[in-house]
């Protein structure tokens, strides 16, 4: 029982979500979104889970005297003192936003930047023709960068018409054929976790 | 030089994280560990937001009483902290969240990425775009056949396919880098514009 | 009843799932054949040269948890790490496996050790095969990077989700001069593997790689009954084509019926 | 041919460096390379520039503040463009950053004197991603009782009226990942949608443009700066096109070195690498 449940709730939540789309029944449409409105209210639950994760993590490495335990430590600090602003002192504080707008939208902003310097060394030392193949890819790639870029253009005024073509004719065409497939791969993924057939998902085994 | 406190701050925290390009050091460390808590308390916040907008006034102000199930399912979520008797209750709350999730995914995705792609595809072969946009599509998906007998036509029209795969693949490098150029000249506009003023705003 | 504009979407849904049941029936009396899938059999060419070079093989099965909506990719990714751990046992072959989320370990150590029980190599397994790094991005990535360049591998797999550490591994890989194997779901990240690395599983590729090894009746049978809902999608597609040209237009009519 | 091959084992950190140089240089002392204008950006901007003042309009925020540099410019110039029609702008958060940014990019405004909850107004994220965006399109105030700010969203005059997302002139996106989950979503809806995309989803996005399913597509710092020349305005997107530009041909120089640097290595059986194929 304590296997079948969950899967048999699932099942029927999803095929509700699925017969509102298709058919005209009242009843179910005010079901549905009440179920999506639960949705949104355990998913807000679940954005703690992390969180507690994280410190339980990072409590253990501290009490443990392992190294790292001051890093441990300021990262347990940072994130007390964040949630105590944002909830107690609200989201349109000083506090909360100085710690918005001076650490996480800098530093998210800086980690994300860094990934364009390791473009620039791959660029150098990884992006290679080893065969037709990538070839065929990095030539794609550096005619779009050059259309795209003001001063290639200024060079080769008919370098976007071609760069458009690719784009709106051999992309869309790679684009929509991947799309397909993976569209019925969702599919299908789907219907096995709602049909029970998959329930790794909820840690049961592979079966 | 700026004179704003956050501007400050902020400088060095990019600071600090770029210096990780040269070497990995305790400034990088520091700066990570205080970011990775600051996000997590942000993420804190914002869920006990929701749950006063969502859960908490329907349910004392307008009496919303139905409200107590996802609630209640919502803390069953936490169940496994207090001892592995309990990992059980984690699995009613994924249930739902998973199995509503599976549906819309479905009833969505068999329209706007399938039926309404395949329309679109149903194209008259008249011009050489619509021929190579037709057979584009169809080598491209010939290329996701994995259980057919490998016929020599299905194996030549899967590799054109694969060819159509890469020049996809090569718009999406151009773009990508592109993109991320464009966060360097965000940040190297924050360091110089915003905090030294070099950069003439 | 039914809504118009939404019929051919509910024929579609019950057309795929139904070939899928049809597929994952047949499997159960035979299992189908999958068709060469290049970047597999490049694995067992790189986990041979490693051996033959006296390094070792460094595989990763990606960034993600097995809670979130990428867990096909991280199950196909292990099935993988499972499939080079039987080689390197095989042969003798060092192995380094980095793991990111606390999920996902537990999952990797027992594959990999599982991998040598099956090969009879029981006392060649060792703890520090897999390692558990982070599951904060940038202390994965590092930790990554710092394992191919201290550990002198000669092949690298990284398989499952990535986001934007893939070009950096890709890097570090061709940096060192290892063999460079990826394949992974998310589509940003495709173009650098492919562009970077000597094979590259495109997508779906992954999943199957992962279902094929397992030998997984219901995951191959899916597969297969996914390719049947395929050819209909390509078929559909081909004759409305075809009628378009002749200015027949039933088929994108039924479509948007 | 022995220089190609040392310059392609130079040290990453100096490419970094140069890479900063590269970008910082031209933002300096600008070059002013003029830009064109591409039909995917004329025609979003005829879209847009085609709603009447008091048409309501919702702006879904999609990404995080890492990739803002890219996506935000299309953002700003269009809360600029749509507020001086008069055009009226609900903002949703589709990610938790979301409420922060609309705080951020309003705030010029309500000083210029648009009025919260007339003129726009700050809904605020919903936990639960693509399931989340369903709901609020389904019903918006059911979804959404309450703004950011905690004001009932029932009584509030930019909201007369509308219940479902079919209730809105247009919908915009501005998103760092791909169009997909608004398409799944709120292309049912038969409101024209509008997508602002980071660079590297721009490909993706192809086959929804050209099947209709989106009405309109900005990409990216690029269009941004083109939208700015539309608008007669130039401002933080166009300022990084001669950056854009150089760090272009930079990227290129690199690649095309590499590449002569591993097939001259190739050639004498140096490369581990390609040995494979």
């Amino acid at each position: 029982m304590k296997r079948e449940a969950p899967i048999v709730l699932a099942g029927i939540v999803g095929l509700i979500q699925i017969l509102e789309h298709f058919f005209d029944f009242e009843a179910i449409a005010a079901v549905t979104v009440e179920l999506q409105n639960w949705v949104i209210i355990v998913s807000a639950f679940s954005l703690a889970l992390a969180a507690i994760n994280l410190a339980i993590n990072h409590t253990q490495k501290i009490s443990a005297k392992k190294a790292g335990a001051f890093d441990s430590a300021l990262l347990l600090i940072t994130m007390v003192f964040t949630a105590v602003a944002g909830i107690f002192w609200g989201m349109e504080s000083s506090g909360f936003k100085f710690v918005f707008n001076a650490i996480i939208d800098p530093a998210a902003s800086a980690f994300y930047a860094m990934a364009a310097f390791h473009v620039a060394s791959a660029a150098y030392r990884a992006f290679r023709a080893h065969n037709a193949h990538a070839a065929a890819l990095l030539i794609t790639g550096v005619m779009l960068m050059i259309a795209k870029a003001p001063i290639g253009e200024a060079w080769f005024p008919w370098m976007p018409t071609i760069t458009n073509w690719i784009m709106s004719v051999l992309n869309l065409a790679g684009v929509r054929g991947i799309m397909i497939s993976s569209a019925i791969g969702m599919i299908c993924v789907s219907a096995r976790i709602l049909l029970g057939i998959d329930r790794s998902h909820l840690g049961l085994g592979r079966d | 030089m700026s004179t704003s406190i956050v501007t400050w701050v902020g400088a060095l925290v990019t600071i600090g994280a770029f210096s990780y390009l040269f070497k990995e050091n305790v400034m990088y460390r520091t700066i990570e560990h205080i970011y990775v808590g600051a996000a997590a308390g942000y993420v804190i916040s914002v869920g006990y937001q929701n749950l006063l907008t969502k859960a908490w006034r329907p349910l004392v102000n307008e009496g919303h009483w139905l409200v107590i199930i996802p609630v209640l399912l919502g803390l069953m979520l936490f169940g496994p902290y207090f001892g592995s008797k309990l990992s059980w209750t984690r699995r009613y709350p994924l249930s739902l969240i998973i199995g509503v999730g599976a549906g819309i995914t479905i009833r969505s995705a068999v329209i706007e990425q399938l039926t309404k792609q395949l329309a679109s595809t149903a194209l008259p072969l008249k011009t050489i775009n619509n021929v190579l946009i037709v057979a584009g599509v169809l080598a491209t998906l010939s290329y996701f056949f994995f259980t057919f007998k490998p016929t020599r036509t299905l194996t030549g029209v899967s590799e054109v396919g694969k060819w159509v795969i890469m020049i996809t693949f090569g718009a999406a490098f151009g773009n990508a880098i592109m993109g991320r150029v464009s966060l360097v000249i965000g940040r190297v506009s924050f360091l110089f514009g915003e905090w030294i003023h070099l950069i003439k705003q | 009843m039914l809504i118009e504009g939404r019929v051919a979407g509910l024929v579609f849904t019950l057309i795929t799932i139904g070939t899928m049941l049809y597929g994952i029936n047949k499997a159960k009396s035979k299992l189908p054949n999958v068709r060469r899938i290049a970047g597999l059999e490049a694995i067992d060419e790189a986990v041979g040269r490693a051996t033959e070079m006296g390094k070792a093989v460094f595989c990763t099965p990606g960034w993600a948890d097995i809670t979130t909506s990428t867990a096909g990719a991280t199950f196909a990714a292990l099935d993988i790490v499972g499939h080079i751990a039987r080689l390197t046992a095989r042969y003798d072959t060092r192995l380094v496996v980095a793991v990111s989320y606390p999920n996902v370990y537990p999952l990797a150590e027992q594959t990999v050790q599982q991998a040598y029980l099956v090969e009879g190599k029981r006392e060649k397994y060792d703890q520090d095969m897999v390692r558990f790094t982070s599951s904060e991005q940038y202390a994965y990535a590092a930790a990554v990077l710092g394992m191919i360049q201290r550990e002198k591998v000669a092949a690298c797999v990284f398989v499952g989700q990535f986001a934007s550490e893939a070009v950096d591994f890709a890097e570090a890989a061709v940096a060192v001069g290892s063999i460079a194997i990826a394949g992974t779901t998310s589509t940003y990240q495709l173009p650098f593997f492919a562009a970077a690395c000597d094979y590259t599983l495109i997508g779906e590729e992954l999943l199957t790689a992962g279902a094929y090894i397992s030998k997984d009746t219901a995951r191959l049978g899916s597969v297969h009954g996914q390719d049947l809902a395929k050819l209909i999608a390509f078929g559909v597609m081909l004759l409305g084509a075809i009628l378009c040209t002749l200015n027949i237009n039933v088929v994108v009519d039924l479509l948007s019926k | 041919m022995e220089l190609i091959r040392k310059l392609g084992e130079v040290d990453p950190r100096w490419l970094y460096v140069l890479l900063v140089l590269v970008v910082l240089i031209p933002m300096v002392s600008p070059i002013g390379l003029p830009i064109n204008v591409s039909a995917y950006t004329s025609n979003a901007f005829a879209l847009l520039d085609s709603l009447k003042p008091g048409d309501t309009v919702v702006f879904d925020f999609g990404y995080y503040v890492d990739g803002a540099p890219d996506v935000e410019p299309i953002a700003v110039a269009l809360f600029d463009h749509l507020f001086s029609k008069g055009v009226r702008i609900v903002c949703v958060s589709y990610k938790n950053h979301g409420p922060m940014i609309v705080d951020k990019l309003t705030e010029p405004h309500v000083k210029a004197g648009k009025e919260y909850g007339v003129d726009f107004v700050n809904l605020g994220f919903l936990a639960g991603g693509e399931t989340a965006l369903a709901a609020w399109a389904a019903d918006i105030k059911k979804a959404y009782p309450t703004d950011w700010k905690g004001n009932n969203t029932s009584t509030m005059p930019i909201l007369q009226g509308i219940n479902t997302v079919a209730d809105f002139d247009m919908f915009v996106f501005y998103t760092d990942d791909s169009a997909e989950v608004w398409v799944r979503q709120i292309s049912q809806y038969k409101v024209p949608i509008i997508g602002g995309l980071i660079t590297v989803t721009a490909p993706q996005a192809e086959p929804f443009l050209q099947s209709k399913q989106l009405a309109g597509l900005l990409v990216g710092l690029r269009g941004a700066a083109e939208y700015e020349k539309l608008m007669n305005k130039p401002g933080t997107a166009s300022a990084g096109m001669d950056a854009q530009s150089m760090a272009h041909l930079m990227l290129i120089a690199f690649i095309l070195f590499g590449n002569a640097s591993y097939f001259i290595k190739r050639s004498k059986g140096l490369a581990g690498k390609g040995a494979a194929k």
